[in-house]
């Protein structure tokens, strides 16, 4: 348990949409099979009313709440309204969002992540993949099947690189204990440090892989959280190719003003006695050593 | 994206900073009958998105009387290579003193940070190296609405405290109209009041559509064309065409390509859910490319359909070789269809970066 | 303190909420040569600070022809007692429905509540007895300078969303000039448009001094009198005169004064540090109300110094009796100046306020 | 200790001002009496370099926390800069804010309240005389003479008042554990709430006194989480004879829209089975009764 566990009702806003829709599905089939409650009901203002999969849609989170004890909600709207409805979440009482929409304005998601926070509600994300805890609970599109109970936990910037190196790790017979996906835009709420001290604090995890990419120094501020934490870590940063002042896919990942470039992060990592590896096929290897 | 100086003067304007009078101008023949207001010097400046364009003749102070024949001669111009298609004309303000004021976003404290120094019109990075006492920093909630006056105080320090008003108008200008960077350098103080001298302004490209910008210009043609497929994307100079879903998995091809003595054409994250139009659209416009010699396509993730994806890569049919990483749903059926069209399918993101690489430097022997 | 509806709209025009056409006449004179804009007929609105003010007469719809006349009666009235020195003269708008919005502070959430209803012009305590599920509500973080999407979503569910910027504005208002309470009701949507129909508008008292505002209209004579002194000051209409220092203390003063069966004449509350001057001006304040026969002095605290405060007492010099409770520094000295100068000092509250409490009773006999 | 202890060090905005040099006086004299820190730096704007009884005074809070370890601040600035120095506080990490200045707008201290918390700090007040834990730390300008160590909690809404009480309480033999002006405005930052679970987590604090006023519900709250905690409970509520739409004194003590009035406190709190004392010298005897 690090976000939440079988017991944890979900929330999807954004539910009658073509994405909300799909993985309402995905994250109910993997409830039924570890036994949760799952996506207990949906949010898309104006469709109240609606079924999706078999999950209430309401017009309001306010709405939702009033007939359903919700504690965590997963975001498939769009960027436009993302930071309101994260704003919703966060006023009604919900304790953690899960943002999986991108090209949210990043002012939005800075005002949105401090309202949040204001209110006591953490949010995941945006422009991420969500979190995964193996036969427990699943928030948000991981690929649930690539993965495998253990003690690893796996927190990343990326989605499917994630997913790359997770199924490395299954495939080599290291599971995990959960794995967190935190999103590659270049503000968001839950940082690698915060998801490290949850590892730190969930009496699974033993090791952490960790994978960055350029951009800002979240990295080394997770490395020291999970050394001063007493946890194993292996970290991975993409992007050694990256040219300068080019956005790399993710609106996080750009080398600007001559900071954040993966080499010198890898330096700095370095620099604190933690092991990094060259390609994610390396990862397990070096697991395996630290383990 | 980044806005030229003339349109970030015009924003600035909105909110209250004098920005000292002058127009922009496309052709000298708009000139005519404008210069009343001048006195005896004008300064014309390239409207060019150009670093350090004083120094490469981008800026220059004219008479008056010679400002047509002056700026006939800056359209003539190329700054950095770059073309003069506008001018900004501006009175010569009678500058006391120079300040650097800027506004960004401090992703690790998740705050709109805004930093000062009392050395203006160098660049920070140099104040930063010289004369790091000059530059001070505070840091802002996006909550705030306004900067709060012990932040000014302390912003400021001994500098002049008419300076404070504009700094927070400019943190309006930033919060108010998703900025990236915002930036005035120099900000300086006149016998006529304080002016920003210089306006640099860089908007979030997530937030175009609020700003009523339509088309975002720092994109290349084919990097706008990418966009509008919904594909991040961005060129490189290599010979290896690289095609992934998601953004970290892309970049970790671009860099295994590196290690391996290789170099990469492209990035291209094709996003989420591909689909045999989207992938068919990815490898030709890498395929497009001058240069590409292989092109790698690497996709992983619950939702791809192999089958899909490999329809796209053989409907594609471009003359280069694919190489192709594919796990998902109906692996085998995806590996069936690329097989029976001539094309590799491979186990493993190593191996096809590796196989990739080899048949560039078996090309180029 | 509370702003007349003229006064209140002037605000919300600058905000850009639409307000019909209208001005502000002192005297009938002053109607000559602006009726043109009007139309048939003309709304005339007492401007005064009276609840229910419309049932009593002071709102009249009249023919635009008779507005002069009609002007002349309405000054010559009063609304409840209240003279009428301003008349607001409005286009009679083409109402199809009539909302309630008003805009306070949540104390216990410390954050500012918006309350919506869709059943405009009545009073909102009466909607929430007849039909509460009209009333909506949200709660808006100060830190927010604009109402989030979603929460005027919940706050008009069915009503026009035409109404959301409109209620927007009024947030602004409220935070932007300090307010305590802000109220349009009704706000009425008709074929022109969405209005504020009437406007109320009551501001903090500490920030009169931001809003450019002199003199709060709110307090008596005494009471500004007692303001300037630095004393806080109601005046009930008992026969003990009550001076405390610090409001929690007065406050239990006036209370057991009325357990013990007496009626206090005010509340006097000398605030921190009283010196002489301070307590003799407060003594003769209390003096001068009428109906006042006995005076309590209680005072209590660290930083009072008893000397001080009894030749304060004595300074004063009134006629009625006064019984004094005093602790603090010097407390021997105190006693001993009062009681050479014939006043009473008392151990204990308890003591002082029956004491009162039975010369009153003993004067009534 | 409850808001800090002798080890807390102390700043003062404020502090060349009349009240702020008259109270780093007394404070200091107290910290001298008890073997504490005390007041260790002030800050006024401009006045930089002075000193104020032997502490050095900073023009900004930023200056003072550069040179001292503070944790805690007491201000005495005029009401029209509160707002922007809580603020300038909570900035610069200070945990605590006692403010003690009244007339301070009931906007700028929404605000300032609220981005403390954003901050991680707390804020006692405004317009409240601070507090004292007896044999510890004095913060703010309570007479600390009147009060004993002891472990009954004081709680008030007023200063004088509840000066009377504790002076009543210790003339009885009853100790204080903790003595906390909450702050007579209408919107303050620590409750009720707050204080009363700061008391039952202290060590200390065996029953509480709650004294409260007309204005307003955090009584009921308070009360609420005393039941809650298990801590025993006498209260008084000054203005049974208070008029309403009347301002007594405090700015907060106003009963507004026919909501706050002293009786109908009374009434809520006695179905609550709280013991409400009908006046000041009756809470000792109901004390001894109920400890």
């Amino acid at each position: 348990m690090i976000y939440g566990d079988k017991k944890t009702k979900v929330l999807v806003q954004g539910a009658t949409g073509n994405q909300g829709a799909f993985h309402i599905n995905l994250m109910n089939e993997y409830a039924r099979e570890v036994g949760g409650f799952g996506v207990v009901a949906g949010v898309t203002p104006g469709k109240g009313g609606q079924e999706v999969h078999g999950v209430p849609v309401y017009n309001s989170v306010r709405e939702a709440m009033a007939e359903h004890d919700v504690t965590a909600s997963v975001l498939f709207v769009p960027g436009k309204v993302a930071g309101d409805s994260i704003m919703e979440a966060a006023y009604n009482g919900i304790e953690l969002v899960v943002a999986i929409t991108e090209h949210i304005p990043v002012h939005d998601a800075m005002k949105a992540i401090a309202y949040a926070k204001l209110n006591g509600c953490s949010v995941i994300g945006p422009n991420c993949p969500g979190t995964l805890t193996p036969g427990e609970l699943k928030l948000g599109i991981m690929p649930a099947h690539l993965s495998k109970k253990g003690n690893v936990g796996v927190v990343s910037r990326s989605g499917t690189l994630t997913y790359e190196v997770v199924n490395e790790l299954t495939m080599k017979g290291i599971g995990q204990s959960s794995v967190v996906g935190i999103g590659g835009d270049p503000v968001i709420g839950q940082t690698f440090v915060d998801v490290v001290n949850r590892f730190a604090d969930d009496g699974e995890t033993k090791a952490v892989v960790l994978i960055g990419e350029v951009g800002g120094n979240l990295e080394e501020e997770g490395a020291i959280a999970a050394r001063d934490a007493g946890l194993s870590l292996v970290t991975y940063i993409a992007g050694v190719s990256a040219p300068p002042e080019k956005r790399m896919g993710h609106a996080g990942a750009i080398i600007a003003g001559g900071e954040g470039d993966a080499k010198s992060k890898i330096k700095r990592l370095e620099a604190l006695d933690v092991t990094v590896a060259r390609k994610p096929s390396d990862i397990p290897v070096l697991l395996r050593e630290i383990l | 994206m980044k806005l030229l100086e003339y349109e970030a003067k015009d924003i600035y304007r909105k909110y209250g900073i004098p920005v000292g009078f002058g127009f922009v101008i496309s052709s000298p023949d708009e000139i005519d009958g404008r210069i009343r207001d001048f006195g005896d010097e004008v300064v014309v400046k390239a409207q060019v998105d150009v670093g350090g364009r004083g120094k490469a003749g981008g800026v220059i102070i004219a008479k008056t009387a010679d400002v047509r024949e002056e700026s006939e001669k800056m359209f003539a111009k190329q700054i950095k290579g770059v073309p003069v298609e506008k001018i900004l004309l501006e009175e010569k303000l009678p500058i006391e003193k120079e300040y650097y004021v800027s506004i960004t976003i401090d992703r690790s404290r998740r705050e709109n940070v805004i930093i000062f120094s009392s050395e203006g019109g160098v660049e920070i990075e140099q104040t930063a190296r010289e004369n790091p006492d000059a530059i001070r920093k505070i840091w802002v909630s996006p909550l705030l609405h306004d900067i709060p006056s012990f932040m000014l105080r302390n912003l400021l320090g001994d500098a002049p405290k008419e300076l404070a008003p504009v700094i927070n108008d400019l943190y309006r200008v930033f919060c108010e109209n998703d900025g990236i960077l915002v930036e005035i350098n120099p900000l300086v103080t006149t016998s006529k009041g304080v002016f920003a001298a210089d306006g640099k302004f860089i908007v979030d490209d997530n937030a175009l559509y609020r700003l009523g910008i339509e088309v975002n210009r720092d994109l290349t043609e084919r990097e706008r064309r990418a966009e509008s497929c919904g594909f991040s994307y961005v060129e490189l100079s290599g010979q290896i065409g690289v095609i992934g879903n998601g953004a970290g998995l892309t970049m970790s091809t671009l860099d295994m390509i590196e290690i391996l003595g290789g170099k990469a054409a492209n990035f291209l994250d094709v996003g989420g859910g591909a689909g045999e139009d989207r992938v068919c659209s990815a490898v030709k416009l890498v395929a497009e490319m001058p240069g590409v010699k292989v092109i790698i396509v690497n996709l992983l993730g619950g939702i791809t359909r192999c089958d899909e994806v490999a329809r796209g890569i053989v409907k594609a049919g471009v003359s280069q070789q694919v190489l192709v990483r594919l796990a998902g749903t109906n692996e085998a059926e995806g590996r069936e269809i690329l097989n029976k069209n001539g094309y590799k399918m491979l186990p493993t993101m190593d191996d096809v970066v590796s196989e990739a690489v080899d048949a560039c430097k078996e090309a180029a022997l």
